[in-house]
């Protein structure tokens, strides 16, 4: 029972988390942007607006909720309900920490990470795969003609890069040998010669190249600069959710913003070397809180790379991001694959 | 323990669905979208014997199945397309490129 | 537990199924079959094979599924016109078959000899799949992947306006 | 092989990147656009009919509105047209005066133009630099009339008011300072790969067809057409002013940024030499019938007082006659017709806006080209609905 109880408080406590993710990544991406482009973002709702994106939230809350006469109804309403539930499905079998006891409060140390899953890296790539469904079917039901562009944009822009995302990963499963995150995050325990962490980008020549694959894949997944062609207000207005108003698409919005925080947490997990670093773990009672912070700026720092993207580069065009993913990065992420058998049958031999 | 009668139960109610779903329904994409349902029919099966048997073998079946499935789906959605770019149309009552 | 879990997985399949066939819209039939294949990959996780259930997700109703919502978009299809009388030529095969397939289930149900026979090792794990897939299975893992090549060609060819 | 059927999409007039109300229906098939048709008149004003009814001075503020991004020019162009019916001569310090103003504008245009267009294509950053600088351009043009886009600064023969004290310090510290921006333009987009991805090769037209269709200003000499009527036909005394005319070779979207930021850099330097050579004088010309008296000798001289009350109340009388004097705008060709039949308003008045015959190459540049494209060619040809519909 206990058990049961204690499942359940970690999937509230890492639901708030990516629900609370979201309003900080927002307020974080404009502060970091508008500073990029010297000026100040917002600055008047609580101090520095920090309370901006709450003020935001709650204005779309009472904003008309409109339904475009031709919609088809249904599906229209299930699309940002698919939309948001895939997006937060990815974060069950993240590892957030190492074990830990809360301070003496539990008895049993129990893992930071609602469940350990041994097909865990494939429970993430179904949530993805399951991602483009809000997508489409918002794009579809809204019986508009932009929504449609930008949905079929988007079907074709995240099946082509799944492939790359799911290739530029295999490296890293032949290094931990394990589909489990939590194996995964384990194999990079540890530093070299005392002070290089043992993390996938520094284990092997082919890790960091892995690694940039993943994150541009992982761009393209989340359809952001500069590879947000579904949504690319300059030219379909604002893609598949044009029709959206309100709650909706304030969901569409947190959903897009809580795939990044995945995708910038699974990268962690990968290749970061999750929640390890100097000092992270051990025997000590406040080792976890350490991991967590490890994790926590780790995470950080890939969504800052996000906002810096977002920044600097122009759009690419539909069909220019469909040959660099097809004639670029699929053909890296098999060479980086090969490379990496290479450099783990000249390591046992 | 749920008997394994119970899966083939499952397996052989989806597909019997998809059967009556190929004379029942007339557009070539509902059709094929029957067939999936049929092939997961048996998948069911598979999966459910290579538990109780116990042998492996009945998931790498499967996992050839889905193989199998995923070539079929783009090479049919082509024809498709490619049909209906043609004929405009995709009932199966009116393609009779066939018969002469 | 296990057995609420199975009721409720069969008859959202079964269910989805039908409903399936019965939806005039392509994208509704298209999404009821998604439904039918995510409630088919929790029977797997029941049945111990959570990696298959896992590819039945990516592949079937990640890819494939997407493709087919692709397509219907692409051509945007609509429903099928209601006037015309479905297909009464075919209605009695119908139920002949389906009649002759459920009498077969019936007949299994009766004096099936593997009735509650005892469960195999708990959970198969991807290292198994992948130590049988390349050994035992290895022609035909090799064979496939010919096979889909042949498929995105064939595939291209087809859709392609100019070659 | 296989037929496919076009989709017919509305663009605009309420779409986020066709810079204003303009309307396109596009045929696509795919993303691919076949057949381009611009709609016009969503903002139509009647601006030309309007100024019939007007004095001269007064049809000078409605052309504050029509390229609203470069007012300074179109004030100049019409004062020019009008000073030529009225026959009266500008003093140096006014036509440096305007000729300052006028890079100053133009620069400014371009700067709306190089974030507008930088952002349509997703380079976000630029547009907040871009607009950071015009900001002060603005400023500057707030200091002398009081107005930040409804300028109507200048007057028949002259200016509406002097400098203020101390003036030309502030635009040479602009103008240093902006030149330093301009290479952090040129940092961001020149040689980023996304950015040459985008607009090498798209919207191609050359030199004999750009010729054809009437283009002019930039887009034209991104073609690789040396026309600009700054040198072929100067006026305000460009022709004391040194200067290059920089000159495209593909006439593609790329090279009309090019050109553009080059003549931002030309403008620069005019800016500069126009400082430095500043005449001193009036600034405006001293014709009883045609320039108010100054404020001060109401008070104390009669035939002030009566040229006075004789100006704002029948307002300038020009002698019967036609007039067009073309300048080079920051968008092209720009130029007033005016026929006058002796009275103190406009007989007639014509505009020949760039922006209108510009435009009507779109459906020719697009053919062909993706949506994306089309967005990244309409920018590149710096259209403003405001002199367009007119």
């Amino acid at each position: 029972m206990i058990e049961l109880l204690i499942i359940a408080v970690k999937c509230l406590v890492v639901f708030t988390a990516a629900l609370l993710g979201v309003p900080f990544m927002v307020w974080f991406e404009r502060k970091v942007v508008a500073h990029m482009q010297m000026r100040l973002g917002p600055m008047y709702v609580g101090p520095h607006g920090v309370l901006q994106p709450f003020a935001d939230a709650i204005k779309l809350m009472f904003k008309e909720d409109f339904l475009p006469p031709q919609a088809n109804k249904v599906v229209y309403y299930l699309a940002p309900v698919l939309g948001m539930t895939t997006a937060v499905l990815a974060f069950s079998v993240i590892p957030f920490g190492p074990q830990t006891n809360l301070f003496g409060l539990l008895k049993e140390p129990i893992p930071l990470q609602v469940t350990d899953l041994n097909i865990g890296l494939l429970i993430i790539f179904s949530a993805t795969a399951m991602g483009v469904y809000g997508i489409v079917l918002a794009g579809w039901s809204s019986n508009s003609k932009y929504p449609l562009l930008g949905a079929l944009r988007s079907t074709a822009q995240m099946a082509s890069y799944e492939l790359s995302l799911g290739l530029s990963t295999v490296s890293i499963l032949m290094l931990a040998g394990s589909l489990s995150l939590n194996e995964i995050v384990n194999a990079q325990a540890g530093l070299y010669w005392g002070f290089i962490p043992r993390w996938f980008v520094f284990q092997s020549p082919t890790g960091f190249a892995a690694f940039l694959l993943y994150f541009i894949c992982g761009v393209a997944e989340t359809n952001r600069a500069p590879f947000d062609l579904p949504e690319a207000e300059t030219e379909l207005v604002a893609g598949f959710h044009t029709e959206y108003s309100s709650m909706k698409f304030a969901m569409f919005f947190m959903a897009e913003y809580v795939n990044m925080i995945a995708v910038s947490a699974i990268a962690t997990t990968l290749f970061l070397g999750g929640w390890h670093g100097w000092g992270a773990g051990g025997d000590t009672s406040y080792g976890w809180v350490i991991g967590l912070g490890w994790f926590v700026a780790k995470v950080i720092s890939l969504l800052f790379v996000y906002v810096w993207l977002r920044a600097t580069l122009p759009r690419l065009r539909y069909d220019q991001l469909m040959a660099f993913g097809w004639k670029f990065l699929f053909p890296a992420s098999l060479v980086t694959i090969l490379a990496t058998a290479l450099w783990i049958s000249r390591q046992v031999s | 323990m749920i008997p394994l009668s119970w899966y083939l139960v499952v397996s052989a109610v989806l597909f019997t669905i998809g059967v009556v779903g190929i004379f029942f329904r007339r557009d070539l994409i509902t059709l094929f979208m029957c067939i999936e349902l049929q092939l997961n029919g048996v998948n069911l099966a598979l999966i459910a014997f290579s538990r109780y048997l116990p042998d492996i073998s009945g998931q790498i079946i499967v996992f050839f199945v889905i193989t199998v499935a995923a070539a079929e789906a783009a090479v049919g959605l082509a024809i498709m397309i490619a049909l209906f770019h043609h004929k405009e149309h995709l009932d199966s009552e009116r393609v009779n490129l066939m018969q002469g | 537990m296990t057995t609420v879990f199975f009721l409720i997985f069969a008859l959202t399949a079964i269910g989805a199924a039908v409903a399936m066939i019965f939806q005039r819209n392509p994208v509704y039939s298209c999404l009821c079959l998604v439904l039918a294949f995510f409630a088919l990959a929790g029977l797997y996780v029941l049945l111990g094979a959570p990696f298959i259930a896992a590819i039945q997700i990516i592949v079937y109703a990640g890819a494939i599924m997407v493709l087919f919502l692709f397509v219907i978009m692409l051509l945007n299809l609509s429903a099928e016109e209601r006037e015309r009388p479905k297909r009464p030529r075919f209605l009695p095969f119908a139920v002949a078959v389906g009649g002759l397939l459920l009498l077969e289930l019936a007949l299994v149900f009766r004096r099936a000899p593997l009735l509650g026979m005892p469960a195999g090792q708990s959970e198969t794990s991807v290292e198994e799949i992948g130590l049988k897939l390349f050994t035992d299975y290895i022609y035909p893992f090799e064979l496939s992947s010919v096979l889909i090549l042949a498929a995105i060609i064939g595939a291209v060819m087809l859709a392609k306006r100019k070659i | 092989m296989i037929k496919t059927e076009t989709m017919t999409i509305n663009m605009g007039p309420q779409h986020p990147s066709t810079h204003g109300v303009l309307r396109l229906v596009l045929e696509l098939d795919g993303e691919r656009i076949v057949r381009t048709v611009p709609h016009i008149g969503y903002l139509h004003t009647g601006v030309e009919k309007t100024c019939e009814y007007k004095t001269y001075i007064q049809a000078m503020t409605m052309t504050d509105r029509l390229d609203y991004l470069s007012p300074m020019m179109n004030n100049l162009a019409f004062m020019l047209s009008t000073e030529k019916l009225v026959g009266v001569e500008v003093p140096p310090r006014a036509q440096a005066i305007r000729v300052l103003m006028n890079e100053l504008q133009r620069i400014a245009s371009h700067l709306v133009w190089l974030g507008t267009h930088a952002l349509d294509i997703g380079a976000m950053s630029v547009m907040l630099y871009c607009f950071r600088e015009r900001e002060m351009i603005l400023d500057l043009f707030e200091e002398v009339c009081g107005a930040r886009l409804t300028v109507s600064y200048f007057r028949i023969g002259g200016l509406s008011a002097d400098l203020p004290e101390g003036y030309l310090g502030r635009v040479k510290d602009f103008i240093t300072y902006f030149k330093q921006r301009v290479d952090e333009y040129e940092g961001l987009l020149t040689r980023n790969k996304l950015w040459l991805r985008r607009t090498v090769g798209i919207g191609k037209i050359n030199a004999e067809e750009a010729k054809n269709w009437g283009f002019s200003g930039p887009c034209l000499r991104a073609s690789g057409v040396a026309w600009d009527i700054r040198k072929t036909n100067p006026y305000s005394g460009y022709e004391k002013y040194d200067f290059e005319v920089p000159v495209g070779v593909n006439g593609d979207v790329y090279d009309r940024y090019l050109v553009r930021i080059a003549e931002m850099r030309q403008s620069a330097r005019i800016v500069e030499q126009a400082l430095a050579s500043m005449p001193s004088g009036a600034h405006i010309a001293d014709a009883p019938k045609v320039t108010l008296p100054p404020r001060n000798t109401l008070h104390t001289s009669m035939e002030a007082l009566i040229h006075h009350f004789l100006i704002i109340c029948n307002g300038v009388q020009p002698p019967p006659g036609e007039a067009y004097v073309p300048i080079e705008s920051s968008k092209g060709e720009l130029g007033f017709y005016m026929v006058s039949d002796g009275s103190a308003r406009p007989y007639r008045v014509r505009m020949r806006p760039p922006s209108f015959k510009n435009l009507q190459v779109l459906p020719k540049l697009a053919e062909g080209l993706m949506v994306a494209d089309l967005i990244a060619v309409i920018g590149s040809i710096d259209i403003v609905l405001g002199e367009i519909d007119r």
